[in-house]
């Protein structure tokens, strides 16, 4: 790897201020899962790893019933699937941090660092788009919040500009009768990308579907909303008709490319199917909360 | 469980004592290659070829060479000119031309990871900066990736000088053919009821040893140099790198580090040369070490194919027919496994009439090297799942098909010659009496699937020697790289022999210049073949111990026997006296006592195993679940039952991630896209069941204790029984390996598509 | 270039040492502390053989910065046994056979221990999942989770016996 | 006298003869026989002088290890088979 520096600024100041002066030559260092590897690649060349995780903000897990989940961009994967208050109330976004690599991968990657990666097969970036999710970032301008739909504009790139920083991920408190989930499919076990990655948030009025977000992963450039899936759902009983309906849509605006890790076709197809398993998951969560 | 046929009254053989090595490996304190350092030591990093195919038109290295902490760099130009010839090494017959163009190519690229130069600087990191400064400009030629496109007429030629003996000498991608021929094929095929032809194609996959290949190299002024690496054959990497490097045999001695794991692929070289030569232009020792994107892009996979196999049987299930053709990937110089395979496709069945035709082709890929009974576990897949199918067609169960068709003793091989005492239909009735097998399955979309397999196993040159301490311990010396226990399996031949117990023999593999001539951990050889060495090297001790029991008691070496791990005299009343009572006074009756011994080992015992595999497939992705293993394998004698189960069920683990996800996976412009644990997908805990074993002991008549190897044939089954596994789930005969998610998926819409038509018809 | 003083706890003992900020963890252990125990087979995540306890969390190696160690607790295979004792996971994986080439072991070792630390009961599917970050190409993974599955009886019964002696 | 078995490529120089008697009391000396018998397929055994490396000898069964130095008996049976790699763990 080519020589670097390393900086472990404590606030969020040092860090705004730290990635201002090097600007594009610099980028926060948070678990080093994807960075590390890039680096050593080539794919990427930054000569300034700004470490972020001594900021308090940024390693905040905490909930309020009415304003919601405020999710550090920091925090490790390891502590959002061993929190109570995520298995109650995000469930899906759960298990997208829990999917990711092996325990010792989930206890140095972070949801916030998934991300900022750019990768259109992030596992919890779906799931953070299916619960409408925005991210709070902090630059040398200020402040502005951005849907997590919206961060991600092709491979590896986001709408982070020079200097500026993912504090937080703000997620609204579920609605009452709500619940997600989150589904991807890997050849293996264990230790995969996302071959197709599906999450779904459902909120029911009795057996109807009064609301819904279904988002896309690793079947296009960027992580997709599957806005007219979600649609095609509202007002309707979630039955086999609808799931198929709502399956096709979400293939519909697949636009995925042939690798070794699947088909156009296969990945089309598998959107359909992981569309209509994760609507029933979260819909059953719904129906008990 | 385990069936046995040999009526011995071992005391150490067939226990399971703790491995000597063990506890170094548990502490962190083992010395794999890659552990070594040593004061003043480089770092060496090597550039390797973008290019599947190209011309190299010229390399600069000046920009390289200026890098603050390089110290010097290797192109080909520093290699000595290499014969174009064939000659043995080991267990391998090599061209040394093609052996130095694949260390440093030399004026052509001939695979995407082709080692270019190599640099030696004071870090890594900086031999790594240093290779992105080195100038090579390149002709790129369009890549030959398949044998269907290397075989095309107007192909283009990989190697200038391959040309084809067969047809009017012209060059050609073909390297070899081989054909083996047996009665009337045509006739055959006339008397059989049902006839099934089908094609196969298997992709390339590589042996995954969680080590990346290794060295340190230590050159001297005195023209004498030192290789210290992970390998499985430390003479083979001394014959080889000088071979490559001009170099007499003499002058390099190989210390063979702990190797960690192999299964085929470090019986060749990649590094070491390099490491010396580096070395020798620096004055240094040099490190290299690969990343594991080298290892798969750059160290020697096994063989992806193309087999047709037509195979005929009667009614009552008598195989009658088989006509073969296959082609097997070399990799970019000749030489992959496809003679082996034509010789095992058909091994394990008694079939009258057959031809098989194989092709060795090269293309622009990486040379393949051994990989776990190479060639078989291809020609299986095929062969075992068209039986699957005549089984099927005759309406009798696959395993009574096999035992109806089952060779065993007497019959004739492939090649010829007859075997002798083997243990194949006692595999298939091992399964047959598993509690896998007598379980039910239930449940949708599963399915069980079966095969069996074969392989040769090798015997070559061993040398061991035991020396017999002043306390009358032991230690036994040998020349055999340990990558699975075997030190603790030659501890208890010595043992067994000697009469002690385990934990006073301390087993000791030796560099090149501290024991004899000992051919490559590989071929299931060394419990075999070293512990032939080892046997008869402790029986060598056992009768020195004789003689000067006799001197101590003034009687002749005949009126003494040793038993039970003592020396009694025959006759009066003298009390046996134990090693530990004689071995002080060695030094008095002619000196230390070392028992030695060398072989070219003959009497091998091939192997055979039998695999049941029952899967789940999801139905809307394709993807398969193992729901249980078993596999059923003749172990001839199990010294060390734990060691024989692993390498069965380590066999199976890699057969089954063959069977599922397991591919090279090249772009059209000849790049492997996969060239990492993240997409070259082998088996993760939690993918896999516990594999159950049935260890049969079918005796090897060629063996004192009836040892035949096991470190191979576990890997030939399990391919062809997951697909016929699937075949029962899901109703889809997968001709292609990997059976991965998207082409399950594709053939069972096609599938379901098909049934839904035929249902509309009707 | 520049050189780093990194101040750590390594199995216990306080420890000084200079690193270059590219340098990771891994190479910072085997190259500088000379601690060749925990092995590289990738660099990329994926097999776990590098894997160490940072604070009490097993992570690869090869994925963190040796100057990210400042003022951390690292773990290795080599501080697993006490005094010269080997510890009970140990035992098992020698008494089980879960070895054969043995460069995964010490990322099994540790991730089994890390598992253990943190759930002394599990159940099979548990242990497969603690170790599905640690690949073993020789063994088939049989033999590592029945040591696994072992151990963790034995440290309960031993928790069990200590109990019943107080 | 023993038997040879000539393998499938080979048998273009026997006229498409697989089994053929020889006699000779050595490897050495049945090829000698065979290529005065089957001019040229001599040439295809051997290289300098000895059993080519790529090539295996089976004497009864056996795979032998002396090229053309083993011995055979009057009623061996003599296979030349491709000598193959091996590998594993």
């Amino acid at each position: 790897m080519h020589a670097i520096n390393y900086e472990a600024p404590s606030s969020l100041d040092q860090a705004v201020s730290i990635l201002k002066t090097h600007g594009e030559n610099a980028r926060p260092f948070c678990g080093g899962t994807d960075i590390l590897i890039q680096l050593r690649a080539g794919v990427r060349r930054t000569e300034h790893l700004v470490d972020v995780k001594k900021i308090k903000e940024l390693q905040t897990l905490s909930f309020d019933a009415k304003k919601g989940l405020r999710l550090g961009a920091a925090v490790p994967c390891i502590e959002i699937s061993d929190s109570d208050v995520m298995r109650k109330h995000y469930p899906g976004l759960r298990e997208a941090a829990h999917l990711i690599g092996s325990l010792q991968i989930q206890n140095r990657a972070s949801v916030g660092g998934n991300l900022c990666n750019g990768s259109p097969a992030a596992d919890t970036t779906p799931a953070l788009i299916a619960l409408g999710a925005r991210a709070r970032i902090v630059g040398p301008a200020g402040e502005r919040e951005v849907p997590v739909e919206d961060f991600v504009v092709s491979p590896g790139r986001t709408v982070l500009k020079p200097g500026e920083l993912l504090v937080e991920l703000l997620i609204p408190a579920p609605a009452p009768h709500s619940s997600d989930a989150y589904l991807r499919f890997i050849p293996r076990n264990e230790m995969d990308i996302a071959v197709v990655g599906v999450g779904a948030s459902v909120t029911l009025d009795g057996d109807k579907v009064k609301a819904a977000r279904i988002a896309l992963g690793a079947v296009a450039a960027t992580p997709l909303l599957a806005g007219k899936a979600a649609e095609a759902l509202v007002g309707k009983k979630l039955d086999d008709a609808a799931l198929e309906a709502a399956g096709h849509a979400a293939s519909a605006i697949c636009k995925p490319i042939d690798d070794m890790r699947g088909t156009i076709d296969f990945r089309v197809h598998v959107t359909g199917v992981l569309t209509r398993r994760a609507l029933t998951i979260a819909a059953e969560r719904a129906k008990k909360n | 469980m385990a069936a046995s046929t040999t009526t011995d009254n071992f005391k150490v053989i067939g226990t399971r004592p703790i491995r000597h090595d063990g506890v170094d490996k548990v502490t962190g304190r083992a010395k794999y290659g890659a552990d070594y350092a040593f004061p003043g030591m480089l770092h060496g990093k090597v550039l390797r070829s973008p290019h599947a195919h190209a011309n190299i038109k010229s390399i600069k290295i000046d920009k390289a060479l200026k890098l603050p902490g390089v110290k010097a760099i290797v192109t080909s130009k520093d290699l000595p000119q290499a014969e174009n010839k064939l000659e043995q090494s080991g267990e391998m017959v090599i061209n040394p031309m093609y052996l130095s163009m694949n260390i440093l190519a030399h004026d052509k690229v001939l695979y995407d990871g082709h080692a270019i130069a190599a640099v030696a600087a004071t870090s890594p990191h900086i031999a790594e900066e240093a290779l992105r400064l080195i100038e090579v400009e390149y002709e790129v030629l369009p890549p030959v990736m398949t044998v269907d496109v290397a075989t095309k007429p107007g192909a283009p030629i990989l190697l200038k000088d391959l040309r084809n003996k067969e047809e009017g000498d012209k060059q050609t991608n073909v390297a070899q053919h081989y054909q083996f021929k047996r009665g009337d094929v045509e006739a055959g095929f006339k008397a059989a009821d049902y006839v099934i032809e089908r094609e196969f194609n298997t992709a390339m996959v590589h042996q995954g040893y969680i080590e990346p290949h290794n060295a340190v190299g230590i050159y001297n002024s005195d023209g004498q140099a030192t290789i210290y690496c992970s390998t499985q054959g430390a003479f083979d990497v001394r014959s080889l790198s000088a071979q490559v490097l001009g170099m007499p045999v003499g002058h390099i001695k190989v210390v063979p580090a702990e190797i960690g794991g192999g299964f085929g692929g470090k019986t060749t070289i990649y590094l070491e040369p390099l490491s010396v030569l580096l070395s020798k232009k620096t004055g240094a020792p040099v490190k290299l070490v690969m990343s594991r994107s080298e290892v798969l892009r750059a160290s020697g996979p096994t063989s992806g194919s193309k087999i047709k196999v037509k195979m005929g049987a009667t009614k009552d299930g008598k195989l009658v027919a088989a006509e073969i053709w296959m082609a097997y990937e070399a990799g970019a110089f000749p030489g992959s496994p496809v003679g082996a395979g034509a010789m095992c496709i058909i091994a394990p069945y008694t079939v009258e009439n057959f031809l098989i035709d194989a092709y060795d082709v090269v293309v622009n890929r990486p040379k393949t090297a051994a990989y776990r009974a190479p060639g078989a576990t291809n020609a299986a897949f095929a062969s075992e799942t068209i039986i699957d199918e005549l089984a099927e067609k005759c309406g009798i169960d696959p395993i009574d098909f096999r035992l109806k068709n089952a060779v065993k003793e007497g019959d004739a091989q492939v090649v010829g010659p007859p075997f002798k005492r083997i243990g194949l239909i006692q595999t298939l009735e091992g399964i047959k009496n598993s509690p896998h097998y007598k379980s039910k399955l239930t449940g949708k979309f599963r399915g069980r699937g079966v095969a069996s397999g074969f392989w040769f196993n090798a015997g070559m040159q061993s040398s061991a020697t035991v020396n017999i301490h002043a306390d009358g311990t032991a230690s036994v010396v040998t020349g055999s790289p340990d990558i699975g226990g075997s030190r603790a399996s030659m501890a208890m031949i010595t043992a067994e022999v000697l009469g002690l117990p385990v934990t006073d023999v301390r087993p000791i593999t030796a560099d090149t210049d501290s024991i004899g001539h000992t051919d490559v951990t590989g071929g299931s050889r060394v419990t075999f073949a070293t512990g032939m060495a080892v046997y008869e090297a402790a029986k060598d001790a056992e009768r020195q111990l004789i003689e000067r029991a006799a001197k101590v008691w003034e009687k002749k070496p005949d009126e003494v026997e040793f038993r039970d791990g003592k020396l009694h005299a025959k006759g009066n009343g003298v009390p046996p006296m134990s090693i530990k009572q004689l071995a002080p006074r060695f030094p008095r009756t002619g000196g230390p006592i070392t028992g030695r011994a060398s072989v070219n080992a003959r009497g091998v015992g091939p192997g055979f195993a039998t695999t049941l595999v029952d899967v789940e497939v999801d139905p809307d992705t394709g993807k398969v679940q193992i729901l249980r293993c078993t596999v059923a394998q003749d172990a001839g004698k199990a010294i060390h039952p734990s060691y024989v189960e692993g390498q069965m069920q380590g066999g199976t683990a890699q057969g089954l991630g063959w069977a599922l996800n397991e591919e090279y996976f090249y772009d059209d412009k000849g790049t492997l896209r996969n060239s990492g644990f993240l997409d070259y997908r082998m088996p993760t805990c939690l993918d896999l069941p516990m594999i159950e074993t049935v260890v049969i002991e079918e005796a090897n008549p060629g063996h004192p204790l009836g040892v035949r190897g096991v470190g191979e044939v576990s890997i030939v089954p399990p391919v062809a029984a997951v697909a016929n596994a699937i075949y029962r789930a899901v109703g889809v005969r997968m001709l292609e390996t990997p059976m991965s998610p998207p082409k399950l998926l594709k053939a069972m819409l096609k599938h379901r598509d098909s049934t839904k038509h035929s249902a509309a018809a009707d | 270039m520049k050189k780093t003083l990194v101040e750590a706890t390594i199995n216990g003992e306080t420890v000084e040492f200079l690193c270059e900020p590219r340098q990771s963890l891994l190479e910072t252990l085997r190259d500088v502390l000379e601690l060749t125990g925990s092995k590289e087979g990738c660099l990329t995540g994926d097999c776990g053989a590098c894997t160490v306890l940072l604070d009490g969390h097993a992570v690869c190696s090869c994925l963190v910065l040796g100057v990210e160690a400042q003022g951390k607790k690292i773990d290795t295979v080599e501080g697993l046994a006490t005094q010269g004792v080997l510890s009970v996971l140990q035992n098992k994986f020698l008494e089980h056979a879960s070895l054969q080439c043995g460069i995964c072991t010490p990322g099994f070792l540790i991730s089994a221990k890390s598992l253990l630390d943190r759930n002394p009961k599990p159940t099979e599917p548990e242990v497969r999942y603690a170790l599905a970050g640690n690949l073993c190409r020789c063994t088939g993974y049989d033999k590592i989770v029945k040591a696994v599955l072992d151990a963790a009886a034995d440290i309960r019964s031993q928790g069990e016996g200590k109990a019943a002696a107080r | 006298m023993p038997t040879v078995v000539i393998p499938a490529l080979l048998r273009k120089f026997t006229g498409g003869i697989e089994r053929v008697s020889v006699p000779g009391k050595s490897i050495r000396e049945l090829v000698l026989h065979l290529g005065q018998q089957f001019p040229g397929i001599d040439q295809q055994l051997l290289v300098h002088g000895d059993i080519r490396p790529s090539i295996a000898v089976s004497i009864d069964g056996e795979i032998a290890t002396g090229g053309v130095l083993d011995p055979v008996n009057e009623d061996s049976e003599v296979h030349f088979i491709p000598a193959l790699g091996g590998g594993l763990v």
